[in-house]
Formats: C-alpha cells, structure tokens, sequence
C-alpha cells in the first residue's frame, strides 16, 4: 500500500499537461476528478516583454512538497503534482501547473486551490518584469490579496 | 563568534550587491531579527536592502522563520522579500 | 469586440484536454489563469463494468450553454469550454471536462467549480451502472450533497 | 383538448415503457402538476413511473419547470428522474 502520489518540479522547461493528468489515472480506477491549474504569463496590456522568474533552489522544491503534503492529507486525494517554472518567460507561456486527483470533486477542487494559495506566499519565486525593448523593469510587488487568499484556509 | 552563509534573492541580493557570503556573527546576535539589525550596520548597500526589515522574509536552513527565531545551529540562513511566485 | 467565448458540446467521442486548454489562450496576451476540471468513470472497486449515459438531446446543450452563460458573466471569466459525453463510458475514461480561463486564479477555480455544481443538477443526463458481467444494474442516484454543493453559490 | 408531445427519460422511460408519446390533453389539466396526475390515470406504468410525484422533474420546451407552472403553450414536455451527470 503506497500512499498519495507527489510530485513536485522546478524546471526551466515547460510541461506537459495532457501528460500529467493521464498519469493520474492511469492503471487505477478510484480517480474520479482531476483538477488542474495552469498559470500563464499575461502581456499586461503589450506592456510585458516578459518575466525573469528567479527562484531559492532546494528550497522551492522543499516548499512546495510540504504545502502538497499538507493538501493531500487535508483533501483526501489521490495524486498531486505540482510543477513551476523558472527563468525567462514570455506572454502566453506556462508558469506554474498544479494537478490534484481524487474520488470526488471538491476535494480535487479544494487540493489544487490551496496548492495554489499557499505557493504564492510562500515558495521562494520572485518575478521581475521585463520591457518590451528588454530593458529590466521593477520587481513585481507581492499583493495582500494572496495573503487573504491564504488565509481563508486557516481552520477555526 | 561563529560564521553562516547568507543567500540574497531579488532585489535583496540586488541591493547588497551579492548572491551569497560567509559572515562571522558576534555572539550578540542571538534571533533572525538581530541578523538583520547586524547587517544593517556592515555599510550602505546593507542598509538599503534591509531598510523596511519588516518586510524582509527570512528563512533558516530552507525554512521559513519568524525574526524572532534563534539562528543558533544554522548552516545557511538566507533573507529576501515577499515571494510572488505561483 | 467580442465577448467571452462560450463553447459547449455534448458527444459521444472523448475529447482532447491539451487542445482545449491551449485553444484558451491561442493568440491573446490577457490569460493568466486556466482551470480544468476532468470527471472520470470510477470503477467502484472493481464492481463497475460501465456506465451508459443517457442525455436529453437538444436540452442537454441548452442548460449547459445557460450554466456557462451565467459563470462567464458572474467570474469575469474570458472562455469557458464545457464538454460531456454520452453512451458507454468504461472505468477510467472521461465523461466530462469543464476548462475556464481568467486573468486571475479564482475566478478560473471559481468558474470551473461552478459549473461543475450546477451541470451535475441541472444538466439532463442520467447515469445506468452496467456491471462488469455486462447486466444492467440500477439507475445512480441523485445526491442530497449535490445540491448542497450548488446552493453555496446562491448569493445573500 | 389539446396535444402535446411527451419525451421520457432514464427510469421514467423504462417504468412508462416508451420515449415518447403525443398524447391529448383534457382542459382540466393546467399545470405541470395537473399533467403528473392526469397521467397517473392512464395506468399501471405510468403510475409506477409518476409514483413518487415529487422527485419527477419536468421541463417545457427545453427548459426546466416547477410543477405548478402552467403547461400553456408546451410543444414537448420532458418527465425524468433528479439528473446524475458530470
């Protein structure tokens, strides 16, 4: 008996999702929902030549395992991977892709969200924006919307 | 006196104008909170970095702590801002 | 200017997740956030041979299309594709798949969840259990926690 | 009198025994609740199928209904069981 299947990657080359999801399922019969988040990089408006995405090696990757720990046990699921990207990245390229399997739906849901809302406050990425004309533009600036986001987790 | 490695990510390690470094530790810092009261006295670029220490996140062994938290023990204590991954 | 892109489709074939999530951002810079939802066919421990599917042709499309309508308008979302199968579907295989794509994460979470809660209890399909010697057994049963699951998005 | 077409499905189909059916409506019968009971006299498989009249839902051209709404106007009136799909 092998518990919850984690997977977790920090990679400079993209994924592949169709991959990812059928390796949920695959060879077993109690995966009843899948959920998956991509997370792109927008232009913001054109403005956005494209973000430099540095990253804390060993660290991201050890964070991110203990937020998917914490969700396959709080959720019940099945399989979680999660898989963010790091260096150059231009408008309409992934970011960042979570992947949660279980029987039901909102735990599969519930599993790929919190993944999502714990990893933005508190794996170590930071994005720097770069111009359209490649010239280095500001860092970008964390928001107190993901803290909230978060924090609507917390257990009474 | 003991030494550490410090890591810097964006614009902490942009600021400080270093990736990483050892540093010798005066026993009079004891928490994350007097390392970062520390540097900030090594010169200019320090204090820049570390300016608004509130916001400064610090992490101990690849761990995330509280300024509170005692560094006794640690191997590698790195410090950088908010993170905006994801 | 067009407005959100709407695309639903019931069929009896499988559909392509990758194509459908890259179809989603294809040639726009304004997509920060795209959310999948897969629902498969359990096999209840190894007790399920099938399912077969039954829809109500014509409606099944318009109550989808009206779910949609009213996810893509209350999220913000920029497309939303929702897609569900009909006929004999084995353990393992896909019945359904909703895929939502916003600038921001929760409105994508949101918009696929959504959808999801409201298709299962108001979409015209029904579910026959086919045992694994092929008799037909009975019809699945609505959930009590089905609806539940919709009312939480009934607004105060 | 008026007719109106009548589609089945899942378990209401089997119980009937048909898909579908036009059948002639009485004046009397004015909502969908009106139609339940109408049909539960046409015998025995109707009022197996129609037994437990407040599970049955019913939609009127494509659209779901409650089951005081009037049935004025209805080309097809849909009877099924609460829906399992997704």
């Amino acid at each position: 008996m092998t518990g919850p299947a984690i997977s977790v990657r920090v990679q400079r080359q993209d994924f592949d999702l169709a991959a990812e999801v059928a390796a949920m399922s695959e060879g077993r019969g109690d995966v009843g929902a899948i959920v998956t988040f991509s997370g792109l990089c927008r232009d913001e408006a054109g403005t956005l030549g494209a973000l430099e995405l540095e990253h804390y090696p060993g660290m991201a990757e050890a964070e991110i395992r203990r937020v998917c720990e914490t969700a396959v046990v709080r959720f019940g699921l099945i399989a979680l991977t999660a898989i963010h990207r790091h260096g150059r990245i231009l408008p309409g390229e992934d970011i960042v892709l979570v992947v949660a399997a279980s029987p039901h739906r909102q735990a599969a849901f519930d599993g790929a969200n919190f993944v999502m809302d714990f990893l933005k406050t508190s794996a170590p990425f930071w994005k720097k924006e770069i111009g359209t004309d490649g010239t280095a533009g500001g860092w970008v600036s964390a928001k107190d919307a993901d803290d909230s986001a978060r924090d609507r987790w917390k257990k009474d | 006196m003991s030494t550490v490695r410090l890591v810097y990510f964006a614009w902490v390690r942009e600021r400080i104008g270093k990736d990483e470094e050892e540093i010798a530790l005066p026993d009079s810092v004891v928490t994350a909170g007097d390392l970062l009261n520390h540097l900030k006295t090594l010169g200019e670029d320090y204090e820049m970095a570390l300016e608004h220490e509130n916001v400064i996140r610090v992490a101990i062994n690849q761990e995330h702590v509280e300024h509170d938290e005692p560094i006794a023990g640690a191997r590698e204590i790195a410090l950088f801002p908010p993170m905006t991954g994801g």
